[in-house]
C-alpha cells in the first residue's frame, strides 16, 4: 500500500460544509427502496415458525400437513440447513440461531419456515406444522444464570479463562480480565472508597425497519439477495458458508437501511429465505414482523456490575475495580469482555482491575448495539465516580478532569493512548453555559463521560470519472446515516471539484471488492480513507493524461484545485487543463479514467464524549422529564458537521430511552411480554428537549483529514448522566436501569 | 374468501382495486398499487411510519382496511411534491438533515403536513406532541422539529 | 526484538506470562512466531487478535511494521455497532 | 371472511345476531386491526358501522349530548360545546393513542374493548355517561360502568351494539377532569388513571362528586367512598389527603409490565388528588 494515511494538517474547501445528501430527495418523496420495498416476479411469501418456549428440546417436527396445504411451495426445518460450518463455532451459533437444531433456546427461536403464494396461506401453513417440544427449565436473569443451581443451556460449555479448567459445565462461557498495577495497594492508599452494585436491563436497537429480504436461488446454483443490512459483504460470506455456496455466486445488494445500530451486523432470516427459495425454486420475500424483531433479533446484554473506586483526599483516584456480568443470550459472546475493557477507559489509573463474565441465558442472541457493552459499564463507573467526588467534596467535573486520561496514559484496557479528547471534552463542559444555568425545585443536573474504541477495517472503493467530468463513487460500506454525502465531499475535496459533480452509491457485492460492515463507527472513517486513496490514484492518471497531451514529463505536472498544471517557467504557455477537459479527451488518451483503492483502514482513533443533562423528577410519582441535554464529543474532523451532530443527538436519545424506560420484560414463563413499540418504550418526540451539541476536533493522526469515528460514543454517557442528575434532583442513587417511574418511586419511598 | 371491489382516490387519481376483506390499506398501497412510500414499522399503530391522510384525517394506514377506502380520498407521501417541486416540508427536511436512515421520513412528512394544515404556527411543544405518534430512532427528533419550525415559517410567508 | 504485552486471558494461555519477547519486524511475523512458541495461541490468532502499536489499534494490517521500542499490546478483536 | 357496511343500525345488529362464526364491529379499528394483526382474533364477519346515518355525529339536545358510536375521538376535541361542558371527557378521549389513532378511534370502541386501562372510560364513568344499546330486543339505555365486566369482556349480548354515548346537560358550577400516569409523555397505555366530576354549591362546597379509577382493578372502578370524602368540602389539604388514601385503598391492582401494585396504589391517590383539584377549579371553586 503506497497510500500514506497520516494526518497532514491541510485546509479544506468541501470537507466541513453541509450540503444536501445525494439520496435525500428519494427519501423525502417515498421513492427510496428499503428492505421490504423490493419485489420479484413470481415471488413467494416466507414466514417463520418460532418457539413459544424459553427452553425446550425439539423431539420431532411434522411438516406433512403444512406441505399438503394448497399454495405452500416449501417448508423447511434445520434439516434443510445442514451444518456446513466445519468446526467454526461462531458460525455454528449463527446457524443454530437462524434455525433451532436440537433445542429451542429462547422464546422466539426459529424452528421451521414456509414459503407460500401469499401471506394468508403462509400463516395458515405455520399453524399446520406440529412441533413436539419437551419443555425444559429456563433462566433469563444474568445473576440467576450464574448460580450452580441454574438450568444449563449447553452442557458442553466449560468456563474459559479460569486458572484451572472447571470440572462441571456452566452457563458462564468465559472469564476475562484487564488492568494493571496492584489494586490492593491502591485501595490501601485511598481516603475514600465507594463501592456499589448496579443492574441494567436488556434493550433493543429499536430500528424502525424490521429485517427484510428477497432471496432468489437459481437452479444453476447462483443466487441474488436483496436485503437491509449493515454489511452486505459479511452477509454474503455468512449466507454462502451456511448454504454451501461459493461467495461469488451469491450477489447481495444492500437496500436502503432503516436503522441498524449494530442489529443488522449478522444474519437472522436471510439464510432461511435463501433455503426456502432453493427448495421452492422461486424467489422468496421474508419480512419480520415487529414482534419477531423484538423476540428474535437484536438485543443488547442485560448486566450486573460491581464497582469499587478509591481516591485520596486530594481527588486522585488510587484504585478502581469492576466485576461485570453480561448476558449473551444462548450463545457465547464477548460482551462482558468489551465492557471490562471500556469501563475505566476515561481515566488515568495506576491500579485498575476489571473482570468480565459472559453468561448464557434463555433470551435472544445478543447482538452489537452502538458502542456495545460500553454504556452499561459507563453507567456503573460514572455513577460511582460522581458519588466519590461528592464524598470527597469535589466538583464532579473537576474530579474527572483531575483523573482524566491523556496522551501517554496507559489505558485501563492496556495500550498507551496517543492524542485523545477526554480532557478537552471535560474542559468544554466546565465552561459550557449549560453548567451555570439555574435549576428549579426537584430539578437536578448530571454529567458523565464515555469512551469507545472506533474501528477501521477492510475497505474498497471505486472512483470512476465520466467523459463529462462528473464522478461516480462506488463504496462498499452501507450508508446508515448520510455517509454518501460525507464521502462525496471527500472525493470532491481530493479531486478539487464541486460536491455536486460527485455521485456516491453503495455497490453490490459483485461490483466491488470485499468490505467489512458499517460497524464500530467505521463507515466514514474507513471509506473516506479509501476514497482519498482512490482519488489520488485517479489524479495520478489525470496527470499522466495531461502530460501526454502536453507531451511533457509527468513529473512536471501537478494537480491543483481540479486542474492539471504544468509546473515551471518553461511551460508558461500551457494553460491549465481541467478535470473536465482531461475527461472529455480520455477516449483518445488511453481510455476511461478511474481510481481504485483496496486497503485496510486501521488506526481509527479512540473517541470520548462528555454529556450534561438536567432532569426534573416528580417526587409523588417518580416521573422524570429531561429538561436540557448537551453533548460534547471529539470528532477528529467533522466531514459533514450536520450529520455528525445528528449522530451525537441520535446516540444521546437512544441513551435517554435506555436510561429511563426501555427494557425487555420477561414473565415467569420465560416469554417476552413487551414485543412491540407500545410497551417497549422508545423515546417519542414529546419526551425530549432539543439536544445541543458541541463538536471538538482533535485530529486523528492516522487519517489524512484527521477523521475519527463519531457514530457510537454518544450512547455511552447518557445512562450515567441521567442517573447522576436524578441523584442530584431528589437525593436517591439509582442503581437499576431503566430508571422507570416505579423504580424511582420505590427508591424515594425507601429513603423516606 | 370473496374479494372486495374498491373505488377510491389516491393523490388525486382514481384507483380501482380488489382486496381481501382483512387486508390493510397499507398492504393494498404497498403490495397491490406499488406505492411503497408508506412503511410498515410495527403494524399496530405505534410507530407512524405508515401515516397517510384519509379524508383530511391523519391515520395509520396499517389500522385501516383496504375496503374502507371506498369512495374516500387518500393522500400519501407520493403525492406530496408537485411534479419536481418539493413541498416546503420536504425541502426543509433535506436542508436540516432531519433524516438519517429515512425510514420514518415519509410518515413524519405526512404527519407534519397534517399538523401545519391544522395549526400553521405551532410552538415547539405543539410540534413535539403533534408528532409524538411518529417514532424516529436515528435523529433524537431535534432536527425534525427544527425542520418543521422552519417549514412553518416559510409556508406562512408564502 | 520487541516486547509484547498480552491481555489477561491471553497471558494464561501463554503459560501465565503477561509479557513476551519476540523477534519480529511486522505483525505477520509476530503472529507466526507467537503461534510457534505458544501453540495454544494459534486458534485465537485465527479467530482474530488486534495489535495496539503505541496505542493505535490494528485489526487487519498484518504488514504493519513494529518499530523498535514501540509498545506492542495484544487485544481481543472487538465487535461494534 | 366477509366485510359488510350496513346503512342502518338495525341491519348492523341483525348481521351480528345472525352471524354464525366470529363477528366484529369495525368503527375506528384501532383495537380490532391490532388484534387481527396479532392473530388474537380471526373474524368471519366484519361489520363496518361508519356508513350508518347519524353514527358519525355529535348531537346537542335539550338533555345534553349524544355522541355517535363512529365519531372519532379527534372530532370530540373539535366540538367547542362538548369541550366546554365536559372538558375531562374530551381530554380523556384525546389522550388515546397518537394523532393518527385519534383520527380513527372512538369512545364506544374504547368502552367495548373493555380494557381496565381504557383512557376515556374513567372520565365517562365519572361523568355519569350512559350508553344507548340497540339489539334484537330493541333499544335500551345503560350506565357506561355496566358495560365492561372484566378485561376484554362486556355485558352486551350477541347482536347488541352501542349506538351512542349520552352525556347530561351541565349544571352550573360543575367541572370534570381526567389524569393518567404513563411512563412517556405520549403513546402509552395508562398505568393508573383517575376521572373526577364535581358539582359545587353556591359557596363553592362540593355538592356531588363522582370519581373513577382506571387500571387498578379488572374493570374501571367507581369509588363511592371518594364521593363521600369530597362532598361538603372545599378540597382543603386534609380532604385531599383523605381522598388519596381512600383511592389508594380502593385499588385492587396487579403487577405487570406497566407497573407494580405499590406504584399503582400510591399513584392512584396522587392522580385522584390532582384531578380533583383541576375539576374543582373548572367548576369555579377557589
Amino acid at each position: 500500500m503506497n497510500f500514506d494515511p497520516r494526518y497532514s494538517g491541510r485546509s479544506f474547501t468541501s470537507v466541513g460544509t453541509r450540503p444536501i445528501r445525494p439520496d435525500g430527495v428519494d427519501k423525502v418523496t417515498g421513492r427510496a427502496r428499503y428492505g421490504a420495498d423490493f419485489n420479484m416476479a413470481g415471488q413467494l411469501v416466507g414466514r417463520v415458525l418460532r418457539s413459544p418456549h424459553a427452553h425446550a428440546k425439539i423431539r420431532k417436527i411434522d411438516t406433512s400437513k403444512a406441505e399438503k396445504l394448497a399454495g405452500v411451495k416449501a417448508v423447511i426445518t434445520a434439516a434443510d440447513l445442514p451444518d456446513l460450518t466445519d468446526g467454526d463455532a461462531a458460525m455454528y451459533d449463527i446457524l443454530d440461531n437462524c434455525m433451532a437444531r436440537t433445542k429451542a433456546l429462547y422464546d422466539g427461536h426459529a424452528v421451521a419456515a414456509v414459503a407460500a403464494v401469499d401471506a394468508r396461506t403462509a400463516k395458515q401453513a405455520l399453524k399446520l406444522i406440529e412441533v413436539d417440544y419437551e419443555v425444559l427449565p429456563h433462566v433469563t436473569d444474568v445473576d440467576e444464570a450464574m448460580k450452580h443451581t441454574a438450568p444449563l443451556l449447553n452442557d458442553a460449555i466449560f468456563t474459559e479463562g479460569l486458572e484451572e479448567k472447571p470440572v462441571k459445565p456452566s452457563n458462564v462461557t468465559k472469564r476475562t480480565q484487564f488492568g494493571h498495577g496492584d489494586i490492593h495497594e491502591g485501595f490501601g492508599q485511598a481516603d475514600f472508597v465507594v463501592e456499589r452494585s448496579f443492574k441494567t436491563e436488556q434493550t433493543h436497537q429499536g430500528y424502525i425497519e424490521p429485517h427484510a429480504c428477497v432471496a432468489n436461488v437459481s437452479s444453476d446454483g447462483t443466487a441474488d439477495l436483496w436485503v437491509c443490512t449493515q454489511g452486505h459483504f459479511v452477509y454474503r460470506q455468512h449466507c454462502a458458508q451456511l448454504l454451501g455456496m461459493e461467495a461469488s455466486k451469491l450477489r447481495v445488494t444492500s437496500s436502503e437501511i432503516g436503522g441498524g445500530f449494530g442489529g443488522k451486523t449478522h444474519v437472522w432470516a436471510e439464510p432461511v429465505a435463501l433455503a426456502l427459495s432453493r427448495k421452492a425454486g422461486r424467489p422468496v420475500k421474508l419480512v419480520m414482523t415487529r414482534d419477531e424483531v423484538f423476540r428474535a433479533s437484536g438485543p443488547t446484554s442485560a448486566t450486573s456490575i460491581d464497582v469499587r473506586i478509591g481516591a485520596r483526599k486530594d481527588g486522585t483516584i488510587t484504585a478502581a475495580e469492576a466485576t461485570l456480568r453480561y448476558s449473551c443470550g444462548p450463545y457465547a459472546g464477548m460482551w462482558a469482555e468489551i465492557g471490562a475493557m471500556t469501563a475505566f477507559a476515561c481515566y488515568k489509573l495506576e491500579n485498575v482491575k476489571t473482570v468480565g463474565y459472559e453468561v448464557l441465558v434463555n433470551r435472544p442472541k445478543t447482538a452489537a448495539y452502538r458502542a456495545p457493552s460500553a454504556p452499561m459499564a459507563a453507567f456503573a463507573v460514572e455513577s460511582a465516580v460522581d458519588e466519590l467526588a461528592k464524598e470527597i467534596g469535589m466538583d464532579p467535573v473537576d474530579f474527572r478532569i483531575r483523573n482524566a486520561a491523556q496522551e501517554g496514559t496507559r489505558s485501563s484496557y492496556g495500550p498507551v493512548y496517543g492524542p485523545i479528547g477526554i480532557g478537552p471534552t471535560l474542559e468544554a463542559v466546565k465552561s459550557h453555559p449549560h453548567m451555570k444555568a439555574p435549576l428549579g425545585k426537584n430539578q437536578g443536573r448530571g454529567m458523565a463521560c464515555g469512551f469507545w474504541f472506533n474501528f477501521g477495517g477492510q475497505t474498497c472503493t471505486d472512483l470512476n470519472i465520466g467523459m463529462d467530468g462528473s464522478v461516480s463513487l462506488a463504496v462498499g460500506t452501507v450508508d446508515v446515516g448520510g455517509s454518501r454525502a460525507s464521502l462525496s465531499l471527500v472525493a470532491a475535496e481530493e479531486l478539487g471539484i464541486a460536491y455536486e459533480h460527485v455521485k456516491a452509491v453503495v455497490a453490490d457485492t459483485s461490483s466491488l471488492g470485499y468490505n467489512d460492515m458499517t460497524d464500530g463507527s467505521r463507515g466514514t472513517f474507513s471509506s473516506s480513507m479509501a476514497t482519498i486513496s482512490a482519488a489520488r490514484n485517479a489524479i495520478k492518471i489525470l496527470r499522466e493524461r495531461a502530460a501526454q497531451t502536453w507531451d511533457i514529463p509527468v513529473e512536471d505536472v501537478v494537480w491543483e484545485k481540479g486542474h492539471a498544471i504544468a509546473k515551471g517557467e518553461k511551460y508558461g504557455n500551457l494553460a491549465a487543463l481541467s478535470l473536465r477537459e482531461i475527461a472529455a479527451a480520455s477516449g483518445k488518451t488511453g481510455g476511461p479514467i478511474a481510481g481504485h483503492s483496496e486497503l485496510v483502514a486501521d488506526g481509527a482513533g479512540v473517541s470520548f464524549a462528555t454529556h450534561i443533562c438536567d432532569i426534573e423528577v416528580d417526587p409523588e410519582t417518580g416521573s422524570t422529564r429531561v429538561l436540557r441535554y448537551t453533548v460534547v464529543q471529539d470528532a477528529g474532523k467533522a466531514v459533514h458537521p450536520t450529520y455528525v451532530e445528528g449522530q451525537y443527538q441520535g446516540g444521546a436519545a437512544q441513551g435517554i430511552g435506555w436510561a429511563l424506560n426501555e427494557e425487555y420484560i420477561y414473565g415467569k414463563d420465560g416469554r417476552l411480554q413487551n414485543s412491540g413499540f407500545l410497551d417497549y418504550r422508545i423515546p417519542v418526540c414529546s419526551d425530549l428537549p432539543m439536544i445541543d451539541t458541541q463538536i471538538l476536533e482533535i485530529p486523528n493522526p492516522n487519517h489524512p483529514y484527521g477523521v475519527r469515528g463519531v457514530g457510537e460514543t454518544s450512547i455511552v454517557p447518557p445512562l450515567a448522566a441521567i442517573a447522576n442528575a436524578v441523584s442530584n434532583a431528589v437525593g436517591v442513587r439509582m442503581t437499576h436501569i431503566p430508571m422507570s417511574p416505579p423504580r424511582i418511586l420505590a427508591a424515594l419511598e425507601a429513603e423516606r | 374468501m370473496a374479494g372486495v371491489a374498491v373505488s377510491t382516490t389516491i393523490n388525486g387519481d382514481n384507483f380501482e382495486y380488489l382486496c381481501q376483506p382483512d387486508e390493510t390499506l397499507l398492504d393494498v398501497l404497498r403490495d397491490r398499487l406499488g406505492l411503497t412510500g408508506a412503511k410498515e414499522g410495527c403494524g399496530t399503530g405505534d410507530c407512524g411510519a405508515c401515516s397517510i391522510i384519509l379524508d383530511d384525517r391523519l391515520v395509520c394506514s396499517c389500522l385501516v382496511l383496504g375496503a374502507e377506502a371506498e369512495g374516500r380520498r387518500v393522500e400519501t407521501i407520493e403525492g406530496m411534491a408537485h411534479g419536481d417541486t418539493l413541498h416546503p416540508l420536504q425541502q426543509k427536511f433535506l436542508e436540516h438533515a432531519a433524516l438519517q436512515c429515512g425510514i420514518c421520513t415519509p410518515g413524519f412528512l405526512i404527519a407534519a403536513k397534517d399538523l401545519l394544515a391544522k395549526n400553521p404556527d405551532p410552538t415547539e411543544e405543539e410540534i413535539r406532541f403533534g408528532l409524538a405518534g411518529n417514532l424516529c430512532r436515528c435523529t433524537g427528533y431535534d432536527k425534525i422539529v427544527r425542520a418543521v419550525q422552519d417549514a412553518a415559517s416559510v409556508m406562512k410567508g408564502a | 526484538m520487541v516486547e509484547v504485552t498480552l491481555w489477561g486471558s491471553l497471558g494464561a494461555i501463554a503459560g501465565g506470562k503477561s509479557k513476551v519477547e519476540i523477534e519480529a519486524k511486522d505483525i505477520r511475523e509476530l503472529f507466526r512466531k507467537l503461534a510457534e512458541q505458544y501453540p495454544g495461541l494459534e486458534p485465537l490468532i485465527e479467530k482474530g487478535i488486534a495489535v495496539a502499536i503505541d496505542g493505535t489499534i490494528y485489526r487487519d494490517t498484518w504488514s504493519k511494521e513494529l518499530p523498535q521500542g514501540a509498545e506492542i499490546f495484544l487485544l481481543p478483536r472487538l465487535a461494534g455497532g | 371472511m366477509r366485510y359488510i357496511r350496513p346503512l342502518s343500525i338495525e341491519d348492523a345488529a341483525g348481521l351480528l345476531a345472525g352471524s354464525t362464526g366470529t363477528a366484529a364491529i369495525l368503527a375506528g379499528g384501532s383495537d380490532l386491526l391490532v388484534r387481527m394483526k396479532g392473530g388474537f382474533i380471526e373474524p368471519d364477519l366484519i361489520v363496518d358501522i361508519k356508513a350508518i346515518e347519524g353514527l358519525s355525529e355529535i348531537r346537542e339536545t335539550s338533555e345534553g349530548f349524544s355522541i355517535g358510536a363512529a365519531v372519532p375521538c379527534a372530532v370530540l376535541g373539535e366540538s367547542k360545546a362538548l369541550k366546554k361542558a365536559w372538558p375531562g371527557v374530551v381530554e380523556a378521549a384525546n389522550l388515546i393513542g397518537s394523532k393518527q389513532v385519534q383520527g380513527r378511534c372512538t369512545i364506544v370502541g374504547n368502552l367495548c374493548n373493555a380494557s381496565p386501562a381504557a383512557d376515556s372510560v374513567p372520565a365517562l364513568v365519572a361523568a355519569g355517561a350512559r350508553a344507548v344499546v340497540v339489539g334484537p330486543a330493541g333499544r335500551r339505555t345503560i350506565a357506561v360502568e355496566s358495560v365492561p365486566t372484566g378485561p376484554g369482556k362486556t355485558s352486551l349480548a350477541k347482536g347488541e351494539i352501542i349506538e351512542a354515548i349520552l352525556l347530561d346537560k351541565r349544571h352550573p358550577h360543575s367541572g370534570d377532569a381526567y389524569l393518567r400516569f404513563i411512563p412517556r409523555t405520549e403513546m402509552d397505555i395508562a398505568v393508573v388513571s383517575a376521572g373526577v366530576n364535581l358539582t359545587l354549591d353556591e359557596q363553592g362546597r362540593v355538592k356531588s362528586a363522582r370519581l373513577a379509577l382506571g387500571a387498578v382493578a379488572p374493570t374501571v372502578i367507581l369509588v363511592e367512598e371518594a364521593a363521600e370524602v369530597l362532598n361538603g368540602s372545599k378540597l382543603d389539604e386534609a380532604t385531599l389527603e383523605r381522598l388519596a388514601k381512600v383511592c389508594s385503598g380502593a385499588c385492587r391492582p396487579i403487577d405487570d409490565k406497566r407497573g407494580t401494585v405499590e406504584f399503582r396504589r400510591k399513584v392512584a391517590g396522587v392522580l385522584a388528588k390532582r384531578a380533583a383539584i383541576t375539576a374543582y377549579k373548572r367548576a369555579g371553586g377557589k
